[in-house]
């Protein structure tokens, strides 16, 4: 098995003080490495049937570390030693802007974002994540009977959604409740964003959520939400619309703060265990950077060696 | 049979092998792997453009209540959602070139979904307007990062004093990595945490609240 | 051309003014021709990616299209639960991609980048080397969800979120850069369609 | 003053963007050194020379790259340099057009043939780029319009990259990295780059590879001032002033109109 050899070689000088590079040769080996991703891939030895892809060994390690330190957190709380979990006011807040929404009979409006209208995308998870702080929510509004209504784009969390709430409702014994036009689907980004829009106008809900794959539409949504004067819970792990959820809510979640919160709102220890994992594996990185630097500085070149394997 | 297939466990099964399967071929080279996963990507792709139908579905049972019960100021804009789109759908599918399609496709489409883009344009503008005050030192903070960006990629910044854009510079290519780094970071640290919850079925976004 | 000005200007009336009808009719026609794509899209998607290979003799495609069938048993109560099997394949997918991309990328990369030191350093890129290992160690000590940020603790936890509103204040004033740009663009095909100012 | 009704804001953005468009306003720009150089290089060009015109980018890209290319392409015309036009983007004919109309000189002025001509249509890649190098009759053989390359009176002067006085690649890819492999590497002939902001990746190669390199509206708006002629990159780059300006300035009230109303309770 020989996957492409780095086929495109051309030697460039690159002058770091002066930042200026410039190319002294060049050779083709075979024009067909335009098409081909391999050059990324170098492999170790072709001999060898399981092959550790070559720059990825120690992510690897890091992963199955995380798999590792997830099942020690698990075993932890089954024996009654659950980690305790930090507030996260964005997920206390819900409880009252609910209230709110029943004082004032005004419906409560959720979304989960573009997220490129899949699940089969990098952005699932977060929509995941996302439909886990809706079963929490639904839950309220069915104990409440506030109207919530959820716009989406993605076609395939359809069933997902709809089983969120239909389960909601049936847990708090109103499966009659639960009314199937409260999911509303629209094709595309654009035109998502243009019935969240309307919704908003219209419907003037009380509480406006937005979490999960959100995109340019953080900020439309954020603004319209801020114009009808509703309470706004925004969360996302896109960094690029961090800063507007930031700017347009009441209450902000960034990064890691969704995923933690779909367990959070689960209060119960089993769930929430996972979160300490991943503050072991903070910890471990963080430890492992303040070592790489020093010995960097010292120039032993271990650590950085190590992570490029 | 279909007691066993009813089981979460039989679904959480699948997930985790085509879960595992992603991640095996990324870390290993096997190319019997590296087939087979690409084959399981190409039916999500599948799978995922049939759901579409699911989405139709809702709409159309979301107009077609409009039109029974008579929603003021809606329903007629129902009808003729409903209307318009089966005879482009019809048109489109016997050929795309056919002016009526094209038409829609070039002015309403296209033209269109680059100006709720461009909305963004209004809505940046107003929310800058309310974030950007000096509540306390973090939200000075953000101002100052975000002023000092924005009078650097305007050329009037650099005109107003030669300074401007070299600490624009600065805190584009310096002072805000520290903190995307970490944004990134944890990020990811949350969504390998929260995928293996997702697969171990613990999470209640995915059937973890069902039985 | 002047029917997607029209439109244009029908859905900036929801901003400069309120909800109108104006709004409401290019929120529909939008909306309906964007299913209408949307069918023809998918509908050439299954060509090429599934009834093509069928054709051509590869019955393997034959399973996704079975399974994708199976999410329309939606609506009925006795067999919905058949329609979680298509679902574990797009899920199992997409938390499998979001996850090793997550781990290389973002973690072991992040770390990497963060102890690169810099090469032929000046006194300024020894500033700067240490100015984001340090915004990186203490922003990410905000994120610890295990402990209360309280006492000692709370010193780089506060340093942590002025790094990240720097960060964060970056990113919003460069997007306005883009979005301004955007939003000019569509006044100019206004003002060139309405003729106020000529195609050049 | 802290709450002012949105649409007053959107209102003003709104109006703020037509005005440079109704004149435009030239606001102030400091000419960067790598546009400043092609200027001078074109400047020191003449009837005798030839330039290579070759378009990498759709049409997609036009906000960003025309322009610069419609800039670049007056000043040509002004020093009446010859002009060689092919491209590899299957738009590219929507490109020509409108740099034609937008240059009239190409056809009050100019001769199609021996002035100026557009090969048209190329597949390939870097393959290509490398063999035009050696031999562009080879490659081409005949122009978009299907006259046989031998009749084209300045293709008769065009055989191989050495032919050629300046390259200047319209870039939204790879395409800059080809032209400086084989024309500059390979055969020494000059090469320039109007592109994209992304573009700013082959910065580096300034001034080794790369003789100059235009970015964006921002280069197209430079190379306006220095020929004298206001245009399109100029009134984009005054929309994108007007606009920050208008941001900066609301940003000032709203904080002033904050440490305003804090005042008052106190």
């Amino acid at each position: 098995m020989t996957l492409a050899k780095a086929s495109c070689e051309f030697e460039h000088e690159y002058d770091q003080r002066s930042k200026r590079a410039s190319i002294k040769s060049f050779e083709i080996e075979d024009e067909s490495y335009l098409y081909a991703y391999t050059p990324f891939i170098r492999l170790k030895n072709s001999e060898d049937i399981l092959l550790i892809i070559s720059g990825r060994g120690f992510s690897f390690v890091v992963l199955v570390l995380m798999f590792v330190f997830f099942y020690v957190a698990l075993q932890l709380a089954k024996k009654g030693k659950a980690p305790q979990i930090r507030r996260i006011t964005a997920m206390d807040a819900i409880d009252e802007a609910v209230g709110r929404a029943t004082e004032e009979g005004r419906p409560v409006h959720f979304t989960s974002g573009y997220a490129y209208a899949t699940l089969s995308s990098e952005q699932g998870p977060q929509v995941l994540a996302s439909i886990g702080i809706l079963s929490h929510v639904a839950a309220l509004c069915a104990r409440f009977d506030v109207p919530i209504i959820y716009n989406t784009c993605i076609a395939d969390s359809l069933p997902l959604v709809e089983e969120t709430l239909r389960a909601a409702y049936r847990n708090e014994g109103k499966p009659e409740s639960y009314d199937p036009k409260s999911i509303r689907y629209q094709p595309e980004q654009s035109p998502y964003v243009a019935a969240v829009l309307a919704t908003l106008q219209r419907e003037r809900p009380a509480v406006n959520m937005m979490i999960g794959g959100l995109y340019y539409e953080s900020v439309v949504m954020g603004e319209a939400g801020n114009m009808i004067g509703a309470t706004q819970i925004g969360g996302t792990a896109n960094i690029h619309q961090m800063p507007f959820i930031i700017a347009t809510c009441d209450y902000a979640m960034i990064g890691e703060e969704i995923f933690a919160a779909s367990a959070y709102v689960t209060k119960d220890p089993l769930v929430t265990s996972g979160i300490a994992a991943g503050d072991w594996t903070k910890g471990l990185l963080i430890l492992l950077t303040i070592l790489g630097a020093v010995m960097e500085l010292s120039g032993i070149p271990v650590i950085s060696q190590l992570l490029k394997w | 049979m279909s007691n066993i297939l009813r089981k979460r466990e039989m679904i959480l099964f699948i997930t985790g092998l085509a879960g595992g399967m992603m991640m095996f071929e990324y870390f290993f080279a096997v190319p019997a792997v590296a087939t087979a996963s690409t084959i399981v990507r190409n039916w999500a792709i599948i799978i995922s453009t049939l759901a579409l139908g699911l989405g139709i579905l809702n709409a159309v049972r979301l107009h077609s209540g409009h039109i029974r019960k008579r929603t003021k100021s809606q329903w007629i804009f129902s009808v003729w959602l409903l209307g318009y789109f089966v005879v482009l759908t019809v048109i489109g599918l016997w050929n795309t070139k056919f002016i009526v399609y094209d038409w829609s496709f070039k002015y309403v489409y296209t033209s269109l979904s680059s100006t709720f883009y461009a909305l963004t344009g209004f809505y940046i503008f107003s929310a800058a307007y309310r974030a950007f005050r000096a509540r306390s030192i973090e939200a000075t903070i953000l101002i100052v990062s975000g002023v000092l960006i924005l009078l650097r990629n305007a050329p009037i910044g650099e005109a107003i004093w030669k300074g401007f854009p070299i600490l624009g510079e600065w805190v584009l290519m310096v002072g805000q990595l520290g903190g995307m780094r970490t944004l990134t970071f944890v990020a990811a640290v949350g969504l390998i945490v929260f995928g293996i919850r997702t697969l171990l079925g613990l999470e209640r976004g995915y059937y973890g609240g069902v039985e | 051309m002047w029917t997607s000005m029209l439109l244009t200007l029908a859905t900036y009336s929801y901003v400069l003014y309120k909800d109108t009808a104006a709004f409401r009719f290019a929120e529909h026609s939008f909306m309906a021709t964007t299913f209408a794509v949307a069918v023809v899209v998918a509908y050439q998607t299954l060509v090429s990616n599934a009834f093509l290979p069928i054709a051509k003799g590869d019955f393997s495609y034959i399973i996704p299209i079975v399974l994708g069938l199976l999410l329309y048993t939606l609506p009925f109560k006795r067999v919905r639960w058949v329609s979680r099997y298509p679902l574990a394949i797009i899920v199992g997918v997409g938390t499998g991609i979001a996850i090793r991309g997550a781990v290389h990328a973002q973690m072991v990369g992040q770390v990497l980048a963060a102890i690169t030191l810099p090469k032929t350093p000046t006194p300024m890129d020894w500033f700067n080397f240490f100015f984001s290992l340090i915004a990186f160690l203490t922003s990410t000590s905000y994120f610890v969800f295990t402990k209360e940020h309280k006492g000692l603790f709370k010193i780089p936890t506060q340093i942590g979120r002025y790094m990240l509103m720097l960060a964060l204040g970056s990113y919003f004033g460069n997007t306005i850069l883009f979005r301004m740009a955007m939003l000019s663009g569509r006044v100019e095909e206004l003002l060139k369609v309405f003729g106020i100012i000529p195609w050049r | 003053m802290a709450e002012v009704d949105r649409r007053v804001l959107y209102w003003g953005i709104f109006l703020v963007l037509v005005v440079p468009y109704l004149q435009p306003l030239g606001l102030p720009i400091t000419v960067q050194e790598t546009t400043k150089t092609l200027y001078d290089k074109i400047e020191t060009m003449g009837p005798k020379n030839i330039a290579l015109f070759s378009i990498a980018g759709g049409v997609s890209a036009w906000a960003e790259i025309q322009p610069s290319m419609v800039a670049v392409m007056r000043h040509l015309v002004r020093r009446e340099v010859k002009v060689v036009i092919w491209g590899f983007f299957t738009d590219q004919d929507l490109t020509v057009d409108m740099v034609v109309v937008s240059v009239p000189e190409l056809t009050t002025k100019y001769k199609y043939g021996e002035d100026w001509v557009y090969m048209g249509y190329l597949a390939g890649g870097e393959t290509a780029v490398a063999q035009l190098a050696s031999d562009v009759h080879a490659v081409f053989k005949a122009d978009k319009y299907g006259t046989p390359i031998e009749k084209l009176s300045l293709m008769q002067r065009v055989k191989s990259a050495k032919d050629i006085d300046l390259v200047l690649t319209i870039d939204t890819g790879s395409y800059i990295g080809y032209y400086i492999r084989h024309w500059n590497v390979g055969k020494g002939t000059p090469v320039a780059e109007i592109g994209i902001a992304m573009q700013t990746e082959w910065l580096p190669y300034y001034p080794a590879n790369l003789m100059a390199i235009l970015i964006g509206v921002r280069g197209g708006a430079e190379y306006e001032k220095l020929i004298g002629r206001l245009g399109d990159g100029t009134v984009r780059m005054d929309a994108i002033s007007v606009s920050h300006l208008v941001v900066i300035i609301v940003i000032i009230l709203a904080n002033l109109g904050y440490v305003m109303t804090r005042r008052e309770k106190k």
